[in-house]
Formats: C-alpha cells, structure tokens, sequence
C-alpha cells in the first residue's frame, strides 16, 4: 500500500500513526519527520515557502515509493510532502516506511528522503523580517549514493 | 512548446511560461538552450550564470536529449525539498 | 534530553509524536515503532510475553541513549520498552532520535536498537494455543557492527 | 551472594534467586561456576546445555571477571528485547 500527499495543509502525524497502528502492523516501522528550521536565527525566520511542480513532484514521489517499496520489500509506505507559507517548526515532510524487518524499513525510509532531496521538484524560500532567499541546494545531499 | 519555470528562475525570467515554437534545427534541449540564449538575453543570463535543470514532460534530462516529442519543458533550480 | 521509559501499559505512539513536536522540533525526527509479530501462525499467537530485569534493563536503556545523544549530537531522545503480555500486533518499543541533521537522526535510532537488542536484558516468551516458546536469540543481531 | 536468574534459566533452575556462601578459593565468574556445577546438578546441566550470559552488579561481565566486590550476580540467556 502506497499513500503520496502533496498538500498546503498541516498533516497530523498523530493521526497517520495511529492509522498505520489500526492497519493491523506486523513488524517494524520506520518514520521520518523534517520540520521548518531557522538557520537564519539572527534574522528571524519568519515564513519558510515552498513551491513545487504539481503533476512531475506527484510522479517522482510515486517512483520512489515505488522503488523502495520493491528493494525493500514493504508492506506499506506513507510520503506526506507539504507546500505553501509554513511557519518555524511546522512539519514539511512525513516518510513512513513498513517491513517485516527494522533493517529494510530504515533504508527504504532513508532512500526515500535522499532521493526526494535530490530529485523531487520542490524550492524553498526563506522569509526574513529583512528579505526573502531561495535556500541552496545542500552539496552534501548530492554526495550521498542512492 | 510550452515552456515553464520555477522558484528563483521564474523570478529572474519574469513569467511563470512562455510559448515558443522552435525552428526545425532545434532538436535537443541543448539545441533549445542555445536558440534561447539568442532569442532573449533574459536566458543568456540565467543558462550562464545559474544552475539548472531541465525536465521534459515531468521527467529530468540531459542535454542531448532529444526534445521533438516532448510537450512540456520545465526550467528550474537544483531542487531543495524534503 | 533523554527520557528513558519501561512500563506495562501501552504506550500512545500520537502522544508522545505531539509532545515531541511541541518541544520546538528543530529539524529532523526519526522514530521506530517495534511491535508484536506473530512468527507463529500456523499454531496462532495468543499473547506474547515479556520478562525484564528491572535494575539493569534501565541502566542499559541510560547508558545506550547517552551514547547516542553524545555520538551523534542529539537534540532529544526517547525510548519505551514495554514488559508484561502483550497481544499480536501491539506496540513494544518505540525509539525517537532528534538531531539537526537526518543522518544522525537515523545513525543514532538504528544504534539503538541494535544495541538494545544484544545488551538489554529483555526476553520474549511466545504463548500460542498449543504451548509457549522462548524466543531464541537472532543470530543476525550479533553480526550487526555496533 | 545473591544470584538471581531470568527467563528460560529462571525455569530450568526452578527459583528466581539463590543465596550462596562462596568459598574463598571463589575468584572469578568461571570459579563461580565450577563452584555451582559441583553444588548442584541442576547447574551442571544450565552451563554444559544452555546459552546464557553473566552480569555482575548489572553489568554484563566475562568468565575472568573477578566477583570479590560483587553484591548480585544475574544467570540469563542472550537478550530478545526490543
């Protein structure tokens, strides 16, 4: 069971916890969050934006839930990815990754988010009380083999 | 060819698409980059002074990827998800 | 900081997910969820239990989270280890590892549960209708380098 | 000493703790159980049978371990938490 969100609104990770729970979960899960950081602290964040491209960002998380959920054998696999105006701290991404061993679910999650960093057509864009930046792309994400 | 652009280059190109049709000898998107350097000095400017990408009906590219099926280019910066 | 828990009682995986978002996540999390398996099916799992060594199973739990707070620059760490009989398809462990970069989180919440896994002193007994087992080390465990 | 066992161990020997005045000849964790496989058979079947593991004082320790300052000594199988 594959499940891809793009969406504006907050998610409840609560929620989609306790969901996967109630799906009845034999084995190990795995979750990644990645929230809002201020890495303009002197500044003041005051609104992280994102903009994406609709219908290829819909086909690249689909792919790549797709590929993990085959290498890794999977029972199941959550990628929630946000857009929009989000404050500091709010979730921008939620990875839930299922296996039958712990192994395979931390890779297949692990694969996913690096492979989204550098593949999935997503921008942010920092806004300060002082001005507004496109955030670089991070070279470390690059070097990393997927 | 419709052509679209995201985050920090549809802020320097100006517009979020643009509607081209490309001489014959254009075939591949490096064919395309050149004939835009010279059709507007917008794209000079962006092709040779940030990086990009290319995808052509929503998958990513190469440079010499032949471009004569595709509907939709998209230009944009390296992209920063996740 | 470190919160250590072993209890009886089932654990609220939403709960304790909402407490850590409003702790000011400042950037990634990552969780592992581990749960009753039923391995024995054709005899059918009734209740799995678990027998700790109180005094020691602590200590471990401590000394492993420091560890991993230390090695990989943790933000926040949490463990649950549940004791008593649990049901098919309930929750035992949970790990949640925060750190500013992904890598560590992950790195760090694998450590521990492979190190938990070789040196906590926890063990599993199956109850299926016909009689009950104890759990046998898994052998792969103790080729994972710690 | 006392001597507390878990689990599977805990069945076999059939009690959860034992108290047991060690000769002086008694150094190490391998005396230890030297001792224990003499004293009763019931550990002469645990240690020459069964896998199990040693913690002095909560510590998980090796057979050269010496227990002088031991205050409690725990006899269990390998670990299946988590």
């Amino acid at each position: 069971m594959i499940d891809i969100r793009i969406q504006s609104s907050d998610f409840n990770f609560s929620k989609e916890i306790k969901n996967f729970q109630n799906n009845k979960i034999n084995g190990a899960v795995v979750c990644f969050l990645g929230s809002v950081r201020d890495l303009k602290s002197e500044e003041g964040l005051e609104k992280l934006e994102i903009e994406y491209y609709p219908k290829m960002a819909e086909k690249v998380l689909e792919e790549t839930a797709r590929k993990a959920f085959k290498e890794w054998n999977l029972s199941q696999c959550l990628i929630i990815h946000r857009f929009g105006k989000l404050d500091v701290n709010e979730p921008i991404v939620l990875i839930i990754t299922q296996t039958k061993h712990r192994k395979d679910a931390f890779r297949a999650n692990e694969f996913i988010i690096d492979f989204l960093k550098i593949n999935a057509p997503f921008w942010k864009k920092e806004h300060t009380n002082k001005k507004s930046y496109w955030v670089e792309q991070n070279k470390k994400d690059l070097d990393i083999k997927i | 060819m419709k052509i679209i652009f995201f985050a920090k280059i549809r802020e320097i190109i100006g517009k979020e698409e643009e509607n081209i049709a490309f001489p014959e000898n254009v075939r591949t998107v490096n064919d395309m980059l050149s004939f835009l350097k010279e059709y507007n000095k917008i794209y000079y400017n962006v092709f040779e002074n940030y990086d990009f990408l290319i995808a052509c009906d929503e998958e990513l590219v190469d440079m010499d990827y032949n471009i004569s099926k595709t509907k939709e280019i998209a230009i944009f910066p390296p992209v920063t998800g996740g």
